[in-house]
């Protein structure tokens, strides 16, 4: 139990991984690889995240009671908050690059009206 | 975190990825993407990451679910094999996954335990942040104190890289026809949209209420979860929710292009401002503690909190403006005439 | 007090998992949409939970608020598209429904 | 006061698990919207309320507030939950989905005619 729990996190970020580039490589749809470039970074963000992840440790927003706050602060009790600032900035950031992705697929459907790969292939040739 | 919960939760992650693939339909691949975004946020908050949670919480249920279903409506819902050599790009995608899987799964050995309080990322740099916020800033969650001032500059990088991506939308979808450019809405008449008065009503009674919610959450991002990107994804979120139900030209009517790409560039002026700002007033880039020099009744402590609530305001903006901006692009083809 | 909140979550999470079945393998769309609307009540009450848990539900009352906001946006949006496009399941590919439906 | 609360949380587990029961088993679109709208809004009260009340076990003023906030997700969640229920049963309306009715349906136009 405690050998699965050490290293549940990691195996499913694995995972998600290698279903997003699954999708990215294989699928023949540009709106399903645009999701699969999706759960790829949300992969990766999984694995930011547990890394950051503290046994017993609170949420990273210091508890500040009436006149606790001179009190000492024990590092162990609060979560890792580094890894977060980088994946919030970074969860922003997917949806512009979300949106340029939908962009570009949309501007394809408008010259080539399909989105499928091969189709787009045949008539680029 | 709660080890019980991240079990489950991170099973039926899984199980929404493997069916968000390989469902046959881009609009169901869309909804239960959306499934898949909430339980992403139930994951966050179960492992302590508020804010991370917070982000996915507006952004996934406000803003990438919509921006899937807009596309799929601009172009179409079909997804078709492909006519030949299907097997060989399923064989090199699940090898190249595979491989790569392989690699991750050896290199997992060297990684610290989950939830291990003494990994190499917890020891050397956020144990300071942790135990000095409070003292140097004044702000209780350090989240916010490390993005807007410990790592200022990266954050006003990532607001210009989402202005950027606003940019590339536009550039990339919006057709401009000569009648249309100065042809503003009539805002008395709602012509389309949805053809529902209790949609309409409800909408109307809740948008207030999102609308006042995000300006709290910016302001109030020292204290709880929150900041300027949160509340700026909140904010666009409820003019998308008014788009869809009342109408798109209402929309226009009150935020259109030359207004979104204006706003856009006030929200990193004011970020970058700033932090001129303080290199006028004798300090670093971004080093918020000489603003007391101009905030009246501050000491350094309070300057840095009160400079960071201007950098959120600005990046909420900013994020607001470009979210709106792309998904009338997205909804519209680019054509801001009507949209989903 | 604790583990009985916990063994709530376990339960609404098993709930979660039951309900992703009619999303997942829904006949039509709209059940899947009703199934992600579902999905998304549960998660507001988790949110709470979770807070409740950690003792500090002031911290996380705020991301359950959001969701209470926004999360009909989703499904308005995915009903909407039927206003527009009147097919309830992706018929065979080739059947183009973009000229009928412009103009 | 804790006994309410346990209670008053099972009872909201159970509608959950009767909202959950009738998506899966209920026999078309309509009878199963039937049952995720409204069970899912009952539940969910029954569930924001003690949690409400459980923030309220101390009483000053913070603690005041996050109850407020508990119970005022609940007042969106009774505002927004049936209009997405009412949004989707018309998109069904509008897609054209048949109301599932028990005889098939030569036999119920056979009772019509008779």
């Amino acid at each position: 139990m405690q050998s699965i729990l050490a290293d549940y996190n990691y195996w499913i970020y694995i995972l998600l991984m290698m279903i997003g580039l699954y999708a990215m490589l294989a699928k023949n749809n540009l709106v399903k690889k645009v999701i699969g470039m999706s759960i790829f970074q949300t992969a990766i963000i999984v694995f930011y995240v547990s890394i950051g992840a503290k046994k017993h440790a609170s949420i990273p927003i210091i508890a500040h009671g009436h006149g606790a706050v001179e009190a000492a602060i024990d590092v162990a009790h609060y979560a890792n908050p580094l890894p977060h600032v980088l994946m919030l900035t970074a969860i922003v950031v997917s949806v512009g690059t979300l949106g340029v992705a939908l962009a570009i697929c949309l501007g394809i459907y408008r010259r080539y009206n399909t989105l499928e790969e091969d189709d787009i292939q045949e008539q680029l040739q | 975190m709660i080890w019980q919960l991240d079990l489950s939760v991170l099973t039926l992650i899984v199980l929404c990825a493997f069916a968000t693939i390989m469902v046959k339909d881009l609009l169901s691949a869309a909804i239960i993407f959306g499934a898949y975004s909430f339980l992403m946020c139930l994951l966050w908050t179960e492992m302590g990451a508020v804010d991370v949670a917070f982000t996915e919480a507006s952004v996934g249920a406000g803003v990438s679910t919509v921006l899937f279903f807009a596309a799929i409506y601009q172009t179409t819902r079909m997804v078709r094999p492909r006519r030949s050599a299907q097997w060989l790009s399923k064989a090199v995608g699940l090898t190249a996954a595979l491989l790569t899987g392989l690699v991750l799964v050896i290199a997992e050995k060297d990684f610290p335990d989950f939830g291990n309080s003494f990994s190499p990322a917890s020891l050397h740099l956020s144990p300071y942040y942790i135990t000095q916020t409070l003292h140097d800033t004044n702000v209780p969650n350090i989240v916010t104190s490390v993005l807007a001032d410990y790592r200022g500059f990266d954050t006003m990088f990532e607001t210009a890289v989402i202005f950027t991506a606003g940019l590339a939308v536009i550039a990339i979808l919006r057709r401009i026809k000569k009648n249309d450019r100065y042809e503003l809405p009539d805002r008395s008449v709602i012509s389309e949209g949805y053809p529902d008065t209790i949609i309409r009503f409800v909408t109307r009674q809740i948008v207030p209420f999102i609308q006042l919610f995000a300006l709290y959450v910016v302001a109030h991002g020292h204290h709880s979860p929150g900041g300027g990107f949160q509340g700026g994804v909140i904010l666009g979120a409820s003019f998308i929710l008014l788009a869809i139900s009342y109408d798109f030209k209402i929309v226009l009517g009150i935020m259109n292009e030359k207004t979104n790409i204006l706003l856009g560039n006030i929200g990193v002026l004011i970020y970058a401002g700033i932090g001129f700002l303080c290199l006028l007033l004798g300090a670093n880039f971004l080093d918020y503690s000489m603003l007391s020099k101009v905030l009246p009744a501050t000491d350094t402590v309070m300057a840095r909190s009160h400079g960071m609530l201007g950098i959120e305001i600005g990046v909420a903006i900013a994020v607001m403006a470009i979210v709106i901006s792309i998904y009338l692009n997205v909804a519209s083809h680019g054509k801001y005439d009507k949209g989903l | 007090m604790d583990s009985f909140f916990i063994a709530i979550g376990v339960a609404l999470c098993f709930l979660i998992l039951l309900t992703l079945h009619r999303a997942i393998h829904g006949p039509t769309a709209i059940d899947r949409i009703m199934g992600v609307n579902v999905v998304g009540t549960k998660t507001t009450i988790l949110l709470v939970i979770i807070g409740t848990i950690y003792h500090r539900v002031d911290m996380f009352v705020d991301i359950a608020l959001a969701y209470a906001l926004l999360n009909f946006i989703v499904t308005i949006a995915a009903s909407r598209y039927f206003h527009h496009r009147k097919n309830l399941s992706s018929r065979g590919y080739g059947f183009s429904y973009r000229s009928e439906e412009d103009k | 006061m804790t006994i309410v609360v346990i209670v008053l949380l099972l009872a909201g587990l159970i509608f959950f698990f009767a909202t959950t029961v009738g998506i899966l088993r209920f026999p078309d679109f309509y009878a199963r919207m039937h049952a995720a709208g409204k069970g899912d809004t009952l539940s969910s009260l029954l569930m924001l309320l003690p949690l409400a009340l459980y923030s309220f076990h101390e009483m000053n003023m913070a603690n005041l507030l996050v109850a407020v906030k508990i119970l005022l997700i609940g007042v969106f969640i009774f505002m927004a939950s049936p209009t997405a229920t009412h949004a989707i049963i018309d998109a069904g309306y509008e897609a054209g989905i048949k109301p599932w009715t028990k005889k098939p349906e030569e036999e119920s136009e056979n009772d019509l005619a008779a």
